[in-house]
């Protein structure tokens, strides 16, 4: 493989992190002018292998080739040296300087140290303005909301005129119209004969943009294939090693009174008037835009902020509720967006992040009952099949989906009335997402009501009973999904079009 | 599905390492102490370093749950124990001993409350705020006694407090008592795993429905009744008491929480830990003294100790895999 | 509403401002020459070594031996005359605290340990050297005649510590703002996880800033003891603390990411002001200590008041993160 | 007229009591005193110099913590034409030139009185420890001083085991001491403790190690009230009364004497007693 189109050759790459072996023996190639995309599981290895590439991980063992020639990778800036850039799956950005100098992070213009900040500023407004980006390179990036932010970090890397760039999951907060806007980019990229790899669960993207795709598995290279001829299909099951037919399984529940309703609720900040109520065996969709207020109405009625008008009720009964622990007692759960963030405690074990909401029912006289601890992490690490099957692992040593399925069990052991889900699929690869679907599933026949947070409009159309879409903090009303399509909640979304 | 056999358990090993190392090191400075000095492996003297340690070793019970919380460090332990000690001497021609006992601890716990107000609710460095709240602190303790020593007056306290019970100095069974109830709140209590958890990750802790805000006060409430206790026994035991009687007890107290491998980035350590740092660093301690170690090399050993310490415990936490 | 902001962001300079006005109408004789003048060398040894520790606290780090470091180059200063004569043993005196520094700098960075635990025991190792080769006596140099010209007054305002403290000052204001690296020391202190994947050094920008550090320390102490003529190894045994508060006082988040030189400078002289008004008052040193700290945790409030907004992911601050310099991102 | 004192500091139990005695007797003499307290900081208190002269004072009492480092500033005040006097301890000789005079104890005199009363106590030999204050601090570099020199220049046949120091605080005297006690066991013939407070907590470690056995000889400084009573009882030797009282009236008379235009001595002692079993009923104890 030492033809000149060749950009990148990774051979026999080995990583091993203490208690997993994060990659084994994968080899992988990506020509220049092509979109090379990669797929796999959650914790299939995927990221590691693109850290490995970016010189943030040294590779246990394995050689790493740049344009032919051997090179080895100890940090960052060895492989920003030779024009590889990333964009993280995690936001990695630093939040107190402006969004020019995130763009121009590491190598910024200047002269004998002395910055040249105008020059920065035309060059970073010049390169946001190419992404469709309205973002001022003067604000503290900090003040962004996290889709900016994400399209900052792409700028980041498109403004370094990389000879490779990869993209580990760029679109997973992005709008359709950003991402639209991102793939004229890179195929614009592509023309001008830089490699790209493209890291996506998001199989339609991966069908639109790539030309050459490789699966992992487990930590091992699967396959490398052209796109042409290859299905969506046939990439998951060569990505779980067996076919998965019901991507959204729907199953039909009977449908009871309501169980939550808000009514005219506003945070003053965020969002205005929101009204809707979730019934018991019901999954209500709430969608829209990214920024739309969505995760910050959930916040709210969970307690997490502060609403300053309107009206909770819950079972018919209104209800104040000014903190996390106000809602557990009301019976409200929340499953946040960021499980890295607000999800998990990664240095504790995954029984012990399950049993943190009612650790005061399972003690007594202040004591945890060590055995009803055991028995509960036991109970639902069986119950949704968590990998490895061991409740005393460091839960930041799962792969991203197992530690989504930890959080879910967290709150369901909390025996909610109510699940507030803010997009719990969202970096979760295909296996998984069945999965909780699945779990979603089985709650909401058991007569749980949930209220499901999502940018994935097929999901949202799969799963939900009912939709409400969400435009600049405003909500409209509880739509049936049968009077729904895609077309539709864009034009509702966007405001294209009056409802 | 997938396959367990990918995960192995290649941190246990470092774990068991970085538990033992401690337990080596006490070992050794007992072993070179035995064999350097006649007079060190008696009961006598170990007695004399059970006694010396409790009343710092109250504050480190403490000082734990502030590290373990993510609060850093209490600076305001001098204030703190200053109010403890001059309160319960002070207060004992009015009120008698045992409720000037009380009132002090509980004034204590008062400052320990500021602190937690402003750390956990206002949301201020736990450096800046109980740097802030003990400059204060001990303005009012100078101001209201006006420098003058504050002298006993109560015999039968001191007595009680400097006594023996079962051949163990009274002051290091409350010790004990403190540390087993410290330990017990830490490692079983639902307080303790809510404090491992508001340490290890603040937001997932509070959208977890525990009660960050109270439970990241709560540890300098604890440091803060710890250091009162601590305070007031210093006080009886020497039936004297000046503003300044607590200096430099925050140092020591998180010298050896830290020795003790306890992190000071919060969600990780324990009461056992940090008492074994502190054992570790007054045997040594008794060790030089004994060996007529000159006062600034024993500060260059347990500076050079420290940096050791934690410099282990970094690179053992890094192949741990934390 | 606009206007509250506006007054926040500038909070030292206000608090400064009323000090001073406030001084002015109750003290007399505060408003001249030599009381500004004396004040403002009075707070040049704070100053100096705030200067180094405005870098440190921006790059997220804390350096606690500082007043050891003072103490210590002070102490090298004065014990070298005799040999290398006032002048060069000055120099060694700065280059002392620039090696302490450097040693602080390459354990942080090296062992990747806290820097708050790391410097509290090089704190207490500088100290117990300073001790240790001094044999706890202080000592005396050999010229006291170049100590009174060193305190002298020029241009009716500066002393030379206290012209150094301004120019220091002003060149550091220029250096966070307009440099390169001045600007990579926010990135290092707001994300360093973030700054390494973008190709900076932070670990050599730490490293740099511990040198840097121990180097004003070290010179602070130089002149503390030239203008003195003494080395004593209790010297700036209390100082770090009223340094902090300067530094914070001053808008510098102690957390990393967020600072500013002349923030900095405003901090020291509101605490040199206050100090020199109250001292003018005979106010009792209790109740000295009772206003600064009330000052300082006021202030801090303030700042945490103004800047309270949703969290993001991102913006945790670095300070109390997991991996204070770069361990490679995680799961 | 107006007269700048620079104080040790205004929180402490020696000191508090001579400012307070200073400032009376000031109001009596109708002078104006600018307190300024270096709390125990020498740096800070070379600074405070600088105040004074800035405030244009008649006067200055400055408190050295040091033997030299007030120099520059006692030379500023010169420049300023400020009398300047010390009080409570000396400066070495290159700082004679910039003040008129000292008053107060010496506390170098108090090491030798300690090391003439333990030598009769002993009899002229034996093993003795040093409980010192803290290092590097003026009274400690005196008080250690001052002993071991007159030790030597009498010829005592009197070791010094060893000097640790409890900086001044008892507790840390009582920690030290017990491991002194352990170490030395029967060896240890008398003490000398650069304070009574230090004093006693040799003496609390003691109890708890032999609770039969009595006391070696005992010798602190500061005469405190429970030092007065452990004389009493035996359980120490001798203490040496230095009263804070007179220290700081003494000063401001000096002053006073000073602004009037008098000449007054170089070197103004107040009276420093020993007290042992034989007086402590007549003498007053200072604090
Ligand atoms: N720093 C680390 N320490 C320990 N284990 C790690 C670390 N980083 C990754 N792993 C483990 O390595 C495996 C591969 O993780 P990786 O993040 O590469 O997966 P991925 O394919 O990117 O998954 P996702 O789709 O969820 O992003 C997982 O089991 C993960 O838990
Ligand atoms: N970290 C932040 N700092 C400041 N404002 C923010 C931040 N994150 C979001 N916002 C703002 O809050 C508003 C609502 O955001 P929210 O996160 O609720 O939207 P969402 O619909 O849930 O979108 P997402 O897909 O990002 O979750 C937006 O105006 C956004 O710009
Ligand atoms: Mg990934
Ligand atoms: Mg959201």
């Amino acid at each position: 493989m030492t033809d000149a189109h060749c950009a990148l050759d990774m051979k026999g790459i080995t990583k091993t992190f203490p208690g997993v072996k994060a990659l084994s023996n994968v080899n992988f190639s990506v020509k220049f002018g092509s979109v090379h995309a990669v797929v796999g599981e959650n914790g299939a290895g995927k990221s590691t292998l693109m850290k490995v590439l970016n010189g943030s991980y040294p590779p246990t063992s394995g050689t790493i080739r740049v344009g032919g020639a051997e090179v080895r990778m100890r940090r960052p800036a060895d492989a920003q040296a030779l024009g590889v850039r990333m964009v993280h799956q995690e936001i990695n950005l630093v939040p107190d300087l402006s969004v020019a100098e995130n763009v121009y992070l590491g190598r910024m213009p200047g002269k004998w140290t002395l910055l040249r900040r105008r020059e920065m500023v035309a060059k970073a407004t010049a390169v946001l303005e190419e992404l469709g980006a309205a973002i001022n390179p003067r604000e503290r990036l900090g003040n962004l909301s996290i889709s900016q932010q994400q399209l900052v970090e792409i700028a980041k890397a498109y403004a370094a005129d990389p000879r490779i760039i990869v993209l580990d999951e760029p679109t997973s907060s992005l709008s359709e119209h950003e991402t639209a806007a991102l793939f004229s980019i890179l195929r614009k990229m592509r023309d001008d004969g830089i490699a790209i790899v493209y890291i996506s669960h998001r199989l339609k993207e991966v069908l639109q943009i790539a030309d050459e795709v490789t699966v992992l598995r487990d930590g091992s290279m699967i396959e490398t294939r052209p796109i042409q001829g290859i299905t969506a299909a046939e990439m998951i099951s060569l990505m779980v090693g067996r076919e998965v037919n019901n991507v959204f399984p729907k199953s039909p529940a009977a449908i009871g009174a309501p169980v939550l309703s808000v009514e005219n609720i506003s945070d003053g900040r965020h969002f205005r008037d929101v009204s809707f109520d979730v019934r018991a065996g019901e999954i209500l969709g709430l969608t829209g835009l990214v920024g739309a207020g969505r995760t910050e109405v959930a916040r709210a009625i969970f307690g997490l902020s502060q609403l300053t008008g309107g009206t909770v009720r819950l079972g018919g009964r209104k209800t104040a509720v000014r903190s996390p622990s106000d809602a557990v007692k009301a019976g409200i759960a929340y499953v946040p967006e960021d499980r890295k963030g607000d999800g998990i405690v990664p240095a504790m074990c995954v029984r012990e992040n399950i049993s943190l909401p009612i650790l005061r029912q399972l003690s007594r006289l202040g004591r945890i009952s060590h055995g009803a601890d055991r028995a509960l992490a036991g109970h639902y690490v069986s119950q949704f099949a968590i990998s490895p099957p061991d409740g005393e692992r460091r839960i930041n040593l799962l792969s991203g989906g197992n530690q989504q399925k930890a959080v879910i069990a967290k709150w369901l052991a909390a025996k909610p009335s109510v699940l507030i889900l803010d997009e719990p699929t969202r970096g979760v690869d295909v296996g998984a997402k069945a999965e909780i679907h699945n779990i979603i599933g089985q709650l909401v026949a058991e007569g749980m009501a949930v209220l499901m947070i999502s940018s994935e409009l097929p999901e949202v159309l799969g799963v939900c009973d009912r939709v409400v879409v969400m435009r600049d903090g405003h909500a409209s009303v509880p739509l049936d999904r049968k009077a729904l399509s895609e077309e539709r909640i864009m034009a509702l979304a966007t405001g294209e079009e009056v409802a | 599905m997938k396959s367990g056999d990918r995960f192995t358990r290649g941190s246990k090993a470092v774990e068991a390492l970085s538990k033992a190392g401690l337990l080596i090191a006490i070992l050794a400075v007992v072993l070179y102490g035995s064999i350097a000095n006649a007079a060190f492996f008696s009961t006598g003297n170990f007695l004399n370093v059970l006694t010396s340690m409790s009343i710092v070793g109250i504050v480190v019970v403490g000082m734990t749950f502030v590290l373990v919380v993510g609060g850093l460090a209490d600076l305001s332990v001098p204030a703190t124990i200053a109010c403890g000690a001059i309160l319960s001497l002070g207060l004992q021609p009015m009120i008698g001993p045992v409720p000037s006992f009380v009132v002090a601890v509980a004034l204590a716990g008062a400052i320990g409350l500021l602190n937690g107000m402003l750390v956990g609710y206002f949301g201020v460095n736990p450096i800046i705020a109980t740097l802030g709240v003990g400059t204060i602190g001990l303005g009012i303790v100078q101001a209201a006694v006006g420098g003058v020593i504050v002298y006993g007056t109560n015999p039968a306290s001191a007595e009680l407090v400097k006594g023996r019970l079962f051949g163990i100095p009274v002051v290091a069974l409350i010790f004990a008592a403190i540390a087993i109830v410290g330990h017990f709140v830490l490692s079983r209590s639902f307080w303790g795993r809510w404090t491992l958890a508001t340490g290890g990750n603040y937001s997932a802790a509070e959208a977890s429905a525990v009660p960050v805000r109270a439970v990241k006060a709560g540890a300098f409430v604890i440091t803060g009744l710890a250091a009162g206790i601590s305070g007031g026994l210093l006080g009886l035991t020497l039936q004297s008491a000046r503003p300044l009687v607590g200096t430099g007890y925050e140092f020591s107290a998180i010298t050896a929480v830290v020795v003790g491998g306890v992190s000071i980035i919060g969600g990780f350590g324990s009461v056992p830990r940090a008492i074994a740092g502190l054992v570790f660093v007054q045997l040594l301690t008794n060790v030089m003294v004994l060996e007529g170690v000159r006062t600034p090399v024993q500060g260059f050993v347990l500076g050079t100790l420290i940096v050791c310490a934690v410099g282990m415990d970094a690179a053992l936490r890094k192949r741990g895999g934390a | 509403m606009r206007y509250v902001s506006l007054a926040l962001q500038y909070r030292v300079g206000i608090i400064l401002g009323l000090t001073l006005i406030v001084s002015a109408m109750l003290v007399p004789g505060y408003v001249s020459a030599t009381t500004l003048s004396l004040g403002l060398d009075r707070a040049a040894t704070i100053g100096l070594i705030a200067i180094g520790l405005t870098v440190l606290l921006i790059a997220g780090q804390i350096d606690l031996s500082a007043g050891s470091v003072f103490a210590l180059a002070g102490i090298v200063s004065i014990m070298l005359q005799p040999q290398l004569g006032i002048l060069p043993a000055a120099a060694a005196g700065v280059v002392v605290g620039m090696v302490a520094g450097a040693i602080n700098g390459a354990l942080v960075v090296g062992l990747k340990v806290h820097s708050l635990v790391l410097t509290l025991a090089t704190m207490l190792i500088f100290r117990s050297i300073a001790h240790w080769i001094t044999d706890s006596q202080p000592v005396t140099g050999t010229d006291i005649m170049f100590s009174l010209a060193l305190a002298q007054i020029y241009l009716d305002v500066f002393t030379v510590r206290s012209a150094l403290f301004v120019a220091f000052i002003l060149l550091l204001h220029f250096w966070l703002t307009r440099t390169i690296p001045g600007r990579n020391v926010f990135a290092v202190g707001s994300n360093a996880v973030a700054a390494e994947e973008s190709g900076i050094a932070s670990g050599r920008i730490l490293f740099f800033g511990f040198v840097f550090a121990g180097t004003l320390a070290g010179l602070a102490g130089v002149l503390q003891s030239l203008v003195t003529n003494t080395g004593s190894p209790v010297f700036g045994s209390t100082l770090i603390v009223t340094v902090i508060a300067a530094v914070v006082v001053g808008g510098t988040r102690i957390e990393g990411g967020k600072g500013s030189a002349l923030g900095t400078l405003g901090g020291v002289l509101t605490i040199g002001a206050l100090t020199v008004a109250m001292e003018f008052q005979s106010v009792p040193a209790y109740v000295q200590q009772v206003v600064s700290g009330f000052i300082l945790i006021l202030l801090v409030v303030l700042d945490r008041t103004v800047n309270t907004r949703r969290k993001a992911a991102a913006d945790r601050p670095a300070f109390v993160q997991g991996n204070p310099i770069k361990q490679g991102g995680s799961a | 007229k107006t007269v700048c004192y620079v104080n040790a500091a205004d929180s402490h139990a020696y000191a508090t009591p001579a400012n307070e005695a200073l400032q009376e007797r000031a109001k009596e003499l109708k002078i104006e005193i600018l307190s300024l307290s270096q709390d125990f900081d020498v740096q800070k208190g070379t600074e405070q110099l600088n105040t004074c002269v800035a405030r244009g004072v008649d006067g200055i009492i400055l408190w050295p913590l040091d033997p030299q480092a007030y120099i520059p500033g006692l030379a500023r005040a010169q420049q300023a034409e400020i009398p300047a006097i010390l009080i409570n301890s000396p400066m070495g000789e290159e700082a004679k030139p910039f003040v008129t005079s000292f008053t107060g104890p010496d506390v170098y005199e108090e090491g030798e009185m300690a090391a003439d009363a333990l030598n009769e106590a002993l009899g002229g030999e034996g093993s003795v420890v040093i409980i010192a204050g803290q290092a590097g601090n003026g009274t400690t570099i005196g008080r250690v001083g001052g002993f071991e020199d007159r030790l030597k220049e009498i010829s005592s046949g009197i070791e010094v085991l060893d000097t640790v120091n409890a900086d001044f605080d008892q507790q840390k005297a009582l920690v030290v001491s017990r491991d002194l006690i352990t170490r030395f066991g029967d060896d240890l013939d008398g003490v000398y403790a650069n304070d009574d407070t230090m004093a006693r907590g040799f003496i609390d470690a003691w109890k708890e190690a032999n609770p039969s056995k009595p006391t070696p000889p005992i010798v602190g400084i500061n005469g405190q009230k429970d030092a007065f009573e452990s004389i009493r009882t035996g359980e120490m030797h001798a203490t040496i009364v230095q009263s804070p009282v007179e220290d700081g009236r003494l000063a401001i008379e000096t002053m006073a004497r000073i602004l009037d235009g008098e000449e007054v001595k170089d070197r103004l002692p107040i009276p420093l007693t020993v007290v042992t079993k034989e007086n402590v009923e007549s003498v007053e104890p200072a604090f």
